[in-house]
């Protein structure tokens, strides 16, 4: 067993209204910043025991499927790197 | 004397810091987030409640409002006095008019109940608060924690900015009390002519409410600001 | 597209037919689904909501309207109305519970009125996942209101397993107006302008009304899911603004809100009760996203839109307000004679439907008289008592921890309470009371309607439910003005559910007719069924009164020691329903209780309130009697104790009449010198009393001399957190 | 001037007490999934017009710390890759 950093990238599906997004480029471009397809997603980084990063990487994913995301609204990425 | 109460997008308690202070009998004015023109006032209240949906981070749209830019600049220039009230006190950070910032309450949830504050310490913009005075006042927020890095607590106390704290029914500093985890258990803060707290005064006009400590509060805000020689010192 | 993808039978697909006398196009088809849907159309309750007794001297405006509307002093009308979201909520929590609330205010401020109160009542299974449900819930429920700026002064929250995968999340809202500052959809005039303000358009929800709301939940429905509606309280504040400055400016001609099945309703409806019909031309709906098809913008359940009906001369100083708060308004339409709804996107026409049709002749189920006659004299239930468990210290205990008796405080104190300085009693009391400024009278409400009660006899619950909204009222001194009613049932095409929903009704019928007080509005949940397992047939009424002093409420708690204890109209002895009935596992039929005796009792515990201010009242609630006395106690110094002697002899009646939940029932705290006083007034009206103990210096709640509960004990029990659920 | 997507991903700084990170790891336990130092930051997509991509870098880099991330309790990490 080896310890294994896990980030989980949630992000919300295109379709989904994103409020926090929409008023922080709204403020941006106050600002003066001319950005667009401002979208807030969640990064959460995670440490898991695992023989290998395979294993790790499947855990993670586990986790993201049945909590860190919800699967209606969101979908997500698992990166894993040994520790 | 007139009192500005800034209204950013979002804003809801700036209706109730606006008849609070029409209570008082002092004149008020409502200043639109967009506004730079603070001529007409003699001091500004940042109402409690949300700006911006408090996307983000609580205050920290808001702190880039116009209006913000104008009262940075009074500040700085003389002695424009301010308030914060709950997300008012969040914008003063986010803002860098107050140190620190106010983190997500320790226990992750938004907390809406009675507290009771102690003074830490007087100050010449409210005139009539003594050290040790305790005062009830309800508190509502998610983001209330206050928290400045490592090895700088210290500078805030000995630099006179530490100004409410959070206490038990008698008075006493406890952990326990603490609603959201801030350091010091402190809910209130100033620098020069700006102060902000966590906890409503504007909701606690009438014992019927529940406290009259609120106009206690504000009342020595305004009489501050009437004497306005005092602030030299 | 088949009539079945949008939810409709192959006879309404007949019925269809024969209006138009040809077939419907796809758009058409599809504007028929939401329409006749049960959500939409209320084609199984509709019958038997009109049997609801809605006129009253204070109402200005019964059922029909987006909200209904009472006066409760000169120059100050109130609108309030109950909503569900629950399907929602079930899918994701947060946003569910989030776009309920959002959901629930539009429609007050499409009555002209400024909310100023929200109330929400919530059913969840027992299990964990249901916990989580729960803090997912109430975070939706704050993170809306709390945003918006509405406090949220009272609520109810009830569990039972059948609740797991079908949880309730039902919510009031209440705002004011003045008279002159009347609107709804009613009033639209041809020639105005159709106005969309508030968000732009996406796919969201699309579906929602007539597949996800109006089917049971089952394998299927999980690809039926429509994208998940997100509540955007920030937008919703300034929608709100906008909105109520352009009715204070006297700016509208019609006002509707967007609710289910998004423009389809709101036009359709707008048009029927205005009696006019409309040209939409679709193209000018601004999109979240492009591409959006007319079929799925007339469907969209995009949160945060309003309808305005506007007279051309007024457009300018609209768009003005709107481009003050940053919010989109875009003229989508115009409003016009006849009752023809015609749909353009870029030129085309692309529907052309009588507004008649898709809502006045919407079919509806209809309802046998003599069967409806019948529901209330249904033979009782099985009346014998079951072995009702001995007078114990232990029982107190339970009861207290049973998740519908706990203190609610975990919840509520995540609700920002006291936003707009009105709140007066808020959550945490039987009924909240809010003070408005510069008026004499304040408000009082209160939402209530317990599943154990319905559970166990639909028609008793239902009537237990208004009696128990009602005696919150009368235990404030408060003059009831109307009631709002949220049926939420199973499938209505199985005969039991539709039975139990029936016998819901009746029940509230006839206890609000018996008390004299209108419902105004209410709203409907069917399909609460999870592969054929029901919810419990529950209904959340809420009731809004007149307090006559809104700065001196009646308290709920002990103040000194000497205070004496007593039950006001103590009921029969009765197990049926209770919470703790429920806990020993043997639960009866809830009581009956005769109307006509419930409108005396009601208003004399008022009128005697009103004039005499006790030291404090306490309606007998969930856990019976021994649990309302804990809550009286609790909230009092800890030092103070009660001592209680029951006047039942064997210690099975003693149980029955600690836990016995029975309507109408009060706890009288009364200092000592007024009891003589207290005591001519109940005889003369013939109000029956027991009297039960005195408020003592021991700090325990003792009962008849040897059961004795200290208040760290009891506190251990009844102030958990629902997160500490046994897994 | 060319399209680039800017990814911010704010952190919170180690010191910082993290309350949703605490309780997304404590149901996780509950399900049975052993977990430790489980932090949730933002992960913030946004398109932004420059020259080119280090243009586009130093812009979003500025937006995270005018806006995006508060430096008092957040760090924060800029990507950008063209569009
Ligand atoms: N249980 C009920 N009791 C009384 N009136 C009801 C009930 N259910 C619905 N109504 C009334 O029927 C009308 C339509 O309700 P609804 O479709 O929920 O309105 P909305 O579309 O605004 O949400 C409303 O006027 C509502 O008050
Ligand atoms: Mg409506």
């Amino acid at each position: 067993m080896a310890a294994f950093e896990a980030v989980v990238t949630v992000t919300l599906k295109p379709e989904i209204l994103d409020p926090a997004g929409e008023a922080t480029q709204g403020v941006l471009h106050h600002m003066g910043y001319a950005v667009r397809d401002l979208r807030i997603g969640r990064h959460i980084r995670l440490t898991v025991e695992a023989k290998d990063a395979e294993e790790a990487e499947g855990l993670a994913g586990q986790m993201a499927e049945e909590l860190l995301a919800n699967p209606v609204m969101e979908t997500f990425r698992v990166e894993v790197s040994a520790l | 004397m007139r009192i500005g109460v800034v209204t950013f997008p979002g804003s809801n308690c700036d209706t109730d810091t606006l008849e609070a202070l029409e209570s008082l009998d002092v004149g008020v004015e409502s200043i639109w987030y967009q506004d730079a023109d603070l001529a007409q006032v003699d001091g500004v209240i940042l109402p409690g409640g949300f700006s911006y949906g408090d996307y983000l981070r609580s205050g920290a749209l808001a702190a880039k409002a116009p209006v913000m830019a104008a009262i940075r600049a009074q500040v700085e220039e003389g002695a424009l006095p301010v308030l914060g009230i709950c997300n008012g006190f969040q914008i003063l950070t986010e803002s860098g008019l107050l140190p620190g910032t106010l983190r997500p309450n320790r226990h992750g949830e938004f907390r809406c109940d009675w507290q009771t504050l102690r003074v830490v310490e007087a100050s010449p913009f409210f005139p009539g608060l003594m050290p040790g005075e305790l005062l009830r006042l309800p508190i509502a927020h998610g983001e209330g924690a206050f928290y400045v890095p490592p090895g700088t607590l210290a500078t805030v106390f000995q630099q006179g900015e530490a100004w409410l704290q959070y206490v038990d029914e008698s008075g006493l500093l406890n952990a326990v009390i603490n609603p959201n985890g801030s350091m010091a258990n402190l809910a209130g803060i100033k620098r020069g002519s700006v102060a902000a707290l966590m906890p409503h005064p504007e909701r606690a006009m009438a014992d019927y409410l529940g406290s009259s400590d609120g106009r206690r509060l504000l009342s020595a805000w305004l009489k501050g600001i009437g004497q306005e020689g005092s602030y030299a010192g | 597209m088949r009539a079945e993808d949008v939810g409709l039978s192959q006879a309404e697909y007949q019925r269809i037919l024969e209006l138009m006398g040809r077939e419907p196009n796809d758009l058409e088809l599809g504007l028929y689904g939401a329409l006749w849907s049960e959500h939409c159309s209320y084609k199984s309750s509709k019958s038997l909501l009109a049997h609801l007794p809605n006129r009253g001297e204070a109402v200005v405006q019964g059922p029909g309207g987006n909200a209904g509307v009472v006066r409760l002093a000169e120059g100050v009308e109130i609108a309030f109305k109950v909503e569900s979201h629950n399907h929602p909520s079930y899918v994701e929590p947060v946003q569910g519970a989030a776009t309920g609330v959002g959901g629930i205010l539009r429609d007050i401020i499409a009555m002209g009125a400024r909310p100023i109160a929200v109330a929400d009542a919530l059913r969840f299974g027992t299990d964990r996942p249901s916990m989580q449900l729960l803090e997912g819930v109430v975070k939706g429920v704050g993170q809306y209101g709390n945003a918006i700026g509405i406090p949220t002064v009272t609520g109810d929250i009830g569990f039972s397993s059948t609740y797991r995968a079908n949880p309730l999340v039902n919510v009031m809202a209440l705002g004011v107006r003045r008279p002159q500052e009347a609107i709804g959809a009613a009033t639209a005039e041809p020639g105005q302008l159709l106005v969309l303000v508030g968000q732009r358009t996406g796919r969201d929800g699309i579906h929602g009304a007539s597949l996800l709301a109006s089917r049971d939940f089952d394998e299927e429905s999980q690809e039926l899911r429509p994208t998940v509606q997100v509540g955007d309280p920030f937008l919703g504040k300034l929608l709100m603004e906008t909105t109520l400055q352009a009715v204070k400016e006297g700016l509208l001609g019609a006002l509707q809100d967007l609710g289910a099945a998004g423009l389809t309703s709101a036009v359709a409806e707008l048009c029927e009760s205005s009696g006019v019909g409309a040209v939409l031309w679709l193209d000018r709906v601004p999109l979240r996203e492009p591409g959006l098809t007319p079929y799925e913008i007339m469907l969209s359940e995009t949160q945060e839109r309003m309808l305005m009906v506007v007279p051309e001369g007024n457009l300018s100083r609209l768009q003005a307000i709107c481009e003050h708060y940053e919010i989109l308004a875009t003229v989508i339409g115009e409003v016009t004679v006849g009752h023809q709804l015609i749909i353009h996107h870029h030129r085309v026409e692309e529907a052309h439907l009588n507004t008649t049709w898709l809502v006045g002749t919407a079919p509806r189920r209809p309802v046998d008289e003599l069967w409806w006659d019948g529901l209330n004299s249904s033979a009782t239930l099985d009346e014998a008592l079951p072995e009702v468990p001995s007078f114990s210290v232990g029982l107190l205990l339970k009861v207290l921890s049973h998740l519908d008796v706990r203190d609610r405080w975990s919840v509520y104190r995540q609700y920002d309470s006291m936003i707009q300085t009105r709140t007066v009693l808020g959550p945490g009391h039987d009924a909240a009371v809010l003070k408005l400024r510069g008026l004499e009278p304040g408000i009082a409400l209160t939402v209530a309607g317990p599943g154990r009660w319905t559970a166990v006899d639909p028609y008793a619950g239902g009537a237990g439910a208004v009696y128990r909204a009602l005696s919150a009222l009368a235990a404030q001194g408060a003059s009831p003005l109307g009631l709002t009613d949220g049926i939420n049932a199973g499938n209505p095409d199985k005969p039991e559910s539709y039975r139990a929903m029936a016998m819901v009704i009746r029940g509230v019928a006839d206890a609000a007719r018996a008390t004299g007080v209108p419902v105004t509005g209410g709203n409907v949940s069917l399909h609460n069924e999870t592969q054929g397992e029901p919810i419990w047939p529950t209904v959340i009424v809420g009731a809004v009164g007149r307090h006559p002093r809104p700065e001196e409420p009646v308290r709920d708690r002990l103040s000194e020691v000497g205070e004496r204890l007593f039950l006001l109209n103590p009921a029969p002895l009765n197990w049926g329903g209770s919470a703790a009935a429920w806990t020993t596992g043997q639960p009866t039929a809830y009581p009956r209780v005769d109307g006509d005796r419930a409108r005396r009792v009601l208003e004399a515990v008022r009128d005697w309130v009103a004039a005499e201010h006790p030291r404090a009242m306490r309606v007998i609630g969930d856990g019976g009697l021994g649990a309302t006395l804990v809550r009286l106690w609790v909230a009092s110094e800890p030092s103070l104790g009660i001592e209680v002697q029951l006047a039942e002899k064997s210690p099975q009646e003693k149980t029955l009449r600690f836990y016995n939940e029975s309507p109408l029932q009060w706890i009288a705290v009364l200092a000592e010198d007024d009891v003589d006083r207290a005591i001519a007034w109940w005889t003369r009206e013939s109000l029956a009393y027991a009297e039960l103990g005195r408020v003592t210096e021991s700090g325990l709640c003792i009962v008849d001399g040897r059961y004795q509960w200290a208040y760290s004990d009891v506190m251990a029990v009844w102030h958990q957190a629902y997160k500490e659920v046994e897994a």
